[in-house]
């Protein structure tokens, strides 16, 4: 691993490398194209839920089966719905935060030249490509994409095409696509665990690893137990679906006027896998995010965080916690109602370690000299939307408020705000504050305030009358509201639509950002921010092996900002 | 998680050590989660069909305990340049392990018990697959590193590769026990 | 800059907490005799999120407002006593509120979920099937007949699969599309689902629970005031779940009785 | 080359024209008067009872309906007549010109109209929505290909053909009540009993044939007919009813 003979054709620089620095890129670009399909799919359900009769220009043309005219059909909703959360949770909030930026950064900053083991690293992103692939692929398909939800529920999910359009070949995809992530997933969390165990320089300590290499390394942890658990899952449906197993579809189902030819299984079996991987997967969505916002506040509030080593024990607390909660997502499924107490318990304790991160970013910016850069902000963003959307959390956590708050959309407001909203925040302040050290440019200031102020309100619009919509009893997932009590909540839809329909245009800022910045951004210093961390003592872009010979020595944490006697900050690689 | 005590310099085995233990960690958990589903499946209805586990497969067991031996010797000996007759017999071993469950497979074919005839024949199935596809990930990186050893010059990096790899191929062994006795306990 | 974050999210929290305040959109009337207790719990449960809510939003804004790092270049402060402050705060208040909502909490699901059936309820069947409900009345011989889903088959209005052919129970069974209870009356609905997973909701009685295929799941309640509601389905089974509705009709008793021999002459 | 080219294809349209100046030539025999075979389809024993199909789920399909609809599996009609009996010739008559004009299928009142739609092979088929919600047909075709598709509220007419000869049962999804069949087939020969419960099959060359009755839950019955130019053959099928 220490002498890496640097590549030169193209081919093996750009396309299939083996830099963790390329195919940190790589998985970002991948994620941006997946953000903007998923967002696209989000406008077209908003905008049929406020006007289910207008016909949407082009629609027709581009899918004539699904929405002949222009009018979506009920299928065709729920085809969307269902791409929409598998791409945003697998594609998009497990592979730009973890995948991404943990690709690119973990190794600079535990100062390693690369990842443990290189070819495993680039095989990881093209196995996750090919399963983005087939998984749009579905889209494409006679019958369409399936419409059984990102959870995918048995037998809706695993008898086939009997159970409506799309679950025919449609939904054989999607459960190929989330198999061919799982081995993505791993290799990748395989590298990270490694690579932050054994790969550190001299004198970086575990206690002096940034708090961002904590949180990537505690994800990776959560990560692989929890990918292994669903990769199973998946063949077990899989065998359901081709092989006429019966593992989770019972005896005597009669759809579409036949009777199913299975026998014996439990469609609860399947609730129980995919939520024990389930919600390990909304704690690999966010820490990453925790972790980011512990390492860019203080950067911009000129102070440590407060109590580094109580935080990176709430993430050990979380990752434990987040193995025992799986059950709160089914105290209504029929699983015994003993369970749902027992449930409730770890998932109530779980909201302490939380609060107790989130009062430690308050309380950083305590006292602080802040410094309003796009990612300060977006950081605060993080902050604010993060608790709005844990506290929505308490309500369902209780099984008895649950009776009435399943399956509403109290729910739907409530996981957005803390994985749409607050994670792609993190997203967002890495971009803005890693941009100059990984494209060697400084992104637009003016730009990227506009995009914040437009975002967060806009984001608060669009999700705080969710919850209004949930107390109303609004049922979730549906493509049309044509039951009495629903109607009078269509203006409250058609205010949640317009929000959306801006919020997502307002994200047109950030891409043109992004893009412009990489073509034209002015020239970045290798330290524009004054960060401490190891990624800030080399050259942006840093160089193929990052740190251009040995990686230097470390002397002292993370986070020396504000030291006493009047330096600023004190570099972690200084002598 | 061996190193996570040791400060600053990169454990002593080197990351393939370490990735090959997490590796581990990562398939012991897929079987867990199968176990844990063939337990709930099992009660979860009443047609479970029992059925005598093939005799071969007690063969097959031996052959891959005794393959984790000669892949000792193989390490022992590999530091004198004798290894590789041993690493090759190790592999033997371990491909007869997957002929051996393969001829499990038709003999239970033979009772016409396949995959989707009765949920114990269906885990019965995706154990032993899910199993002997790691076994064979296991040869294919064992043999890697035979071809490697027999290539010339060892350099200092192929006793570790050695070892991560023998690590992982007692691994399977063991698991191959666990397996074993949860299918016979269970079927 | 830091003035107008902390401008943005003490509007924010302020307009998003009154209208949860006032109640703008709030559950429908409670029809359901453990539907006060739910409520109640919801309503303990918003007063204490709501302060903490609006206190978070609040210091955040007020950090925000008052530590920009302005012209007067004075040190930067840690929290007075570090990070104990936060974990005390933590554990002790969300500590405390947990275990209060979680006993008081887990007393009213019990009450719901987790206590047997009053005996002499009326037992009436659900059965979910992709996209509607039927219900079904033991009849005068206040015996159900064996169900077959092979003979399934909505044509002929069979959605129980019943043989009345040669299961004379089956015969007088009544199978309709409205579940019509009478009122103060303890009911016993026993859910089966035909296909796929569905979901019983009827949000004024406060109850929800999901159909799972290949199970019989007892859900019992007492309806205290009359009128039609709409029952709803809350689980995902497919293209019409959107439209997967059916209605209760809460009667007086004696008009209950009346409607069931009516419908049984029907047979 | 080229020259060659075109005497080729002179010879050709030469011979192709042969035949047809033959035909032409041939003396004008008279086309054999039609006959017709026409007669009722009637049920014995006591019918299942018909009841009261419950929308309570649409209520703007209650409001079409002052008086509530029965079920439509077994319509009888006064004389034991039996309505919806499809009655057609057996064996396909590959001479007779495709079928051309659009088989019009309507959802209405949560009810399909008609009840049997019957069609010949690659026939055009259109299916209207005129309800103000929308519905979702699921044509249950084994030996066609299936499809299940939604229709919402004023989206265009869902085009459809069926290559094989089936009698497929059409549901939809939204209202399990709703319940009817594409009866597709290869002869022009078909007839459905109406509300009299009788039939007729006209513009039959003579010669015998076997024609077939078939409803919906009773089976279906054959009997075997010769008709002689100009003849009209009575024919009745009875069907034995059950109760339940």
């Amino acid at each position: 691993m220490s002498e890496i003979a640097t590549p030169r054709s193209f081919l093996r620089t750009h396309v299939f490398s083996v830099d963790h620095k390329v195919i940190g890129k790589q998985y970002l670009d991948l994620a941006l194209v997946a953000v903007f399909t998923g967002m696209l799919l989000s406008w077209l359900m908003r905008f049929h839920l406020a006007w289910p009769e207008t016909p949407v220009p082009g629609l027709g043309t581009v899918a004539p089966s699904g929405a002949a005219g222009g009018v979506m059909t009920p299928e065709f909703y729920l085809s969307l719905m269902t791409m929409h959360g598998t791409i945003m949770v697998f594609f998009v909030l497990t592979t730009a935060p973890f995948a991404g930026f943990g690709n690119y950064f973990l190794p600079i900053q535990v100062g390693a030249s690369d990842m443990a083991f290189p070819r495993i690293n680039m095989m990881s992103f093209w196995v996750t490509l090919v399963a983005f692939l087939v998984l749009i692929s579905a889209f494409f398909v006679p019958e369409g994409a399936p419409l059984s939800g990102w959870t995918a529920y048995a037998p809706l999910s695993a008898v086939g095409k009997d159970a409506g359009p799309g679950q025919g070949l449609g939904q054989t995809l999607w459960v190929v696509s989330i198999l061919i992530f799982c081995v993505a997933q791993l290799l990748g969390a395989l590298n990270f665990i490694v690579t932050t165990l054994d790969l550190r320089t001299k004198g970086m300590s575990l206690a002096r690893m940034p708090l961002s290499t904590w949180a990537w390394f505690i994800t990776s942890v959560i990560g692989l137990i929890a990918f292994a658990v669903l990769m199973p899952a998946t063949i077990l449906l899989l065998l359901d679906r081709v092989a006429g197993t019966s593992f989770f579809i019972p005896a005597g189902l009669v759809i579409s006027d036949r009777l199913q030819p299975h026998s014996g299984g439990s469609p609860l079996l399947w609730q129980h896998l995919f939520w024990f991987f389930g919600h390990p997967e909304v704690y690999i969505a966010i820490l990453p995010g925790f972790g980011i916002v512990s390492h860019i506040l203080p950067v911009f509030a000129r102070k440590p965080l407060l109590g580094p080593r109580v935080f990176i024990a709430c993430l050990i607390a979380i990752a434990f916690l987040s193995y025992t909660v799986w059950g709160h997502h089914m105290f209504l499924s029929g699983m015994n109602p003993f369970s749902a107490t027992l449930f409730s318990i770890p998932t109530l304790v779980i909201t302490i370690p939380a609060t107790i991160v989130t009062l430690l970013w308050i309380g950083t910016v305590y006292g602080a000299r802040l410094r309003f850069t796009s990612a300060a902000l977006f950081c605060l963003g993080f902050i604010s939307v993060f608790v709005s959307g844990g506290i929505s959390g308490f309500f369902l956590a209780q099984p008895s408020i649950d009776t009435y708050l399943h399956g509403t959309y109290f729910v739907v407001g409530h996981f957005h705000f803390v994985m749409g909203v607050a994670a792609m925040f993190g997203i967002f302040a890495a971009t803005y504050f890693w941009f100059p050290k990984m494209y060697g440019r400084m992104m637009s200031e003016t730009l990227g305030k506009w995009h914040f102020w437009l975002t967060f309100i806009g984001v608060y619009c669009v999700f705080m009358p969710m919850h209004y919509l949930g107390l109303a009893g609004n049922v979730r997932r549906y493509s049309a509201f044509t039951d009495d009590y629903l109607k009078p909540l269509i203006p409250l839809h058609r205010f949640i639509t317009v929000a959306a329909l801006f919020t997502g245009a307002v994200q047109l800022i950030f891409l043109f950002n992004v893009i412009r910045s990489r073509l034209r951004g002015a020239p970045a210093p290798a330290n524009p921010w004054q960060g401490t961390t190891l990624e800030w003592s080399t050259s942006s872009p840093p160089p193929h092996d990052n740190f251009g010979g040995p990686p230097p020595a470390v002397h002292r944490g993370p986070q020396e900002y504000g030291a006493p006697g009047a330096v600023d900050h004190i570099m972690q690689a200084a002598p | 998680m061996t190193a996570i005590g040791s400060v600053a310099q990169p454990s002593r085995q080197g990351p393939a050590q370490t990735g090959v233990l997490i590796g581990i960690a990562t398939i012991a958990m897929s079987f867990a989660a199968l176990t844990s589903a063939l337990v709930v499946r099992q009660a979860a209805s009443s047609d479970w069909q029992h059925f005598r586990l093939p005799t071969i497969l007690y063969l097959n067991t031996l052959a891959l305990i005794t393959s984790s031996g000669t892949l000792e010797i193989a390490r022992r000996k590999a530091s004198r340049g004798a290894g590789l007759p041993w690493l090759s017999l190790t592999l033997g071993l371990g491909l007869v392990f997957v002929l051996g469950q393969i001829l499990a497979w038709q003999d239970l074919a033979a009772q016409g018990l396949f995959l989707a005839t009765s949920p114990s024949s269906a885990f019965f199935y995706v154990f032993t697959a899910w199993h002997g596809v790691h076994v064979l990930g296991g040869v294919a990186a064992l043999s890697y590193v035979g071809y490697r050893m027999a290539g010339g010059p060892s350099g200092r990096a192929l006793p570790t590769a050695l070892g991560a790899g023998a690590l992982y191929w007692h691994f399977m062994a063991a698991l191959w026990i666990c397996l074993l006795a949860i299918l016979a306990l269970r079927i | 800059m830091g003035k107008l974050f902390a401008i943005v999210v003490t509007v924010i929290a302020i307009v998003s907490a009154t209208l949860f305040a006032l109640h703008v959109w709030w559950l429908p009337v409670d029809i359901s005799a453990h539907g006060a207790r739910i409520d109640r719990q919801l309503n303990e449960t918003m007063v204490a999120a709501g302060v903490l809510f609006v206190v978070a939003q609040l210091a955040l804004a007020w950090f925000a407002w008052r530590y920009g790092a302005g012209p007067s270049s004075r040190g930067v402060k840690t929290f007075p006593g570090g990070a104990t402050p936060m974990v005390v705060l933590a554990v002790v208040l969300v500590g405390f509120e947990i275990l209060t909502l979680t006993f008081v909490g887990s007393k009213v699901w019990a009450g719901i979920y987790q206590s047997p059936a009053d005996p002499n309820s009326l037992q009436v069947e659900v059965q979910a099937e992709q996209f509607a409900f039927y219900f079904r009345y033991a009849g005068p011989d206040g015996r159900f007949g064996a169900m077959h889903p092979e003979l399934a088959n909505d044509a002929t209005d069979n959605f129980f699969g019943l043989d009345p052919a040669n299961d004379t129970t089956a015969r007088d069974d009544i199978v309709v599309a409205t579940l019509t209870i009478p009122v103060n009356r303890p009911i016993l609905l026993q859910l089966h689902a035909k296909d796929v997973n569905h979901a019983f909701y009827v949000p004024e009685l406060r109850i929800q629970q999901d159909f799972v295929p290949g199970m019989v799941i007892p859900l019992h309640f007492t309806a205290t005031q009359t009128g039609k509601y709409e029952i709803v389905c809350t689980q995902l089974c497919g293209l019409g779940h959107y439209n997967m509705r059916a209605y209760v009709e809460v009667i007086a008793p004696d008009q209950f009785d009346q409607w069931l021999k009516q419908k049984a002459e029907q047979q | 080359m080229k020259r060659s080219r075109t005497l080729w294809w002179g010879g050709v349209a030469v011979i192709a024209t042969l035949p047809l100046g033959s035909a032409a030539l041939s003396a004008p025999v008279p086309p054999p008067a039609a006959g017709t075979i026409s007669g009722k389809a009637t049920y014995t024993g006591t019918p299942p009872k018909m009841k009261p199909i419950d929308m309570a789920k649409e209520p703007n399909c209650v409001t079409q309906h002052p008086t509530p609809v029965m079920t439509e599996n077994v319509v009888t009609e006064p004389g034991n007549t039996l309505r919806w009996v499809v009655v057609y010739i057996a064996a396909a008559d590959t001479a007779a010109p495709a079928a051309t004009e659009t088989v019009r299928y309507d959802q209405k009142g949560c009810q399909y109209l008609p009840h049997v739609a019957v069609m010949r092979v690659n026939q055009p088929l259109d299916i209207y929505n005129d309800d103000p919600h929308s519905h979702n047909i699921h044509p249950l075709a084994r030996v066609n290909p299936e499809w299940n598709k939604s229709q919402p509220k004023g989206a265009p007419p869902i085009h459809a053909t069926w290559e094989q000869p089936e009698f497929i049962p059409v549901k939809c999804n939204i209202h399990p009540w709703m319940h009817g069949y594409f009866v597709v087939l290869r002869t022009p020969h078909y007839s459905v009993t109406g509300e009299d419960g009788s039939f007729s099959l006209a513009g039959l060359p003579p010669g015998t044939y076997t024609v077939t009755a078939w409803h919906e839950q009773f089976g279906t019955q054959r009997q075997d007919v010769t008709v002689g130019s100009g003849e009209t053959k009575t024919v009745s099928f009875v069907f034995t009813a059950r109760p339940y």
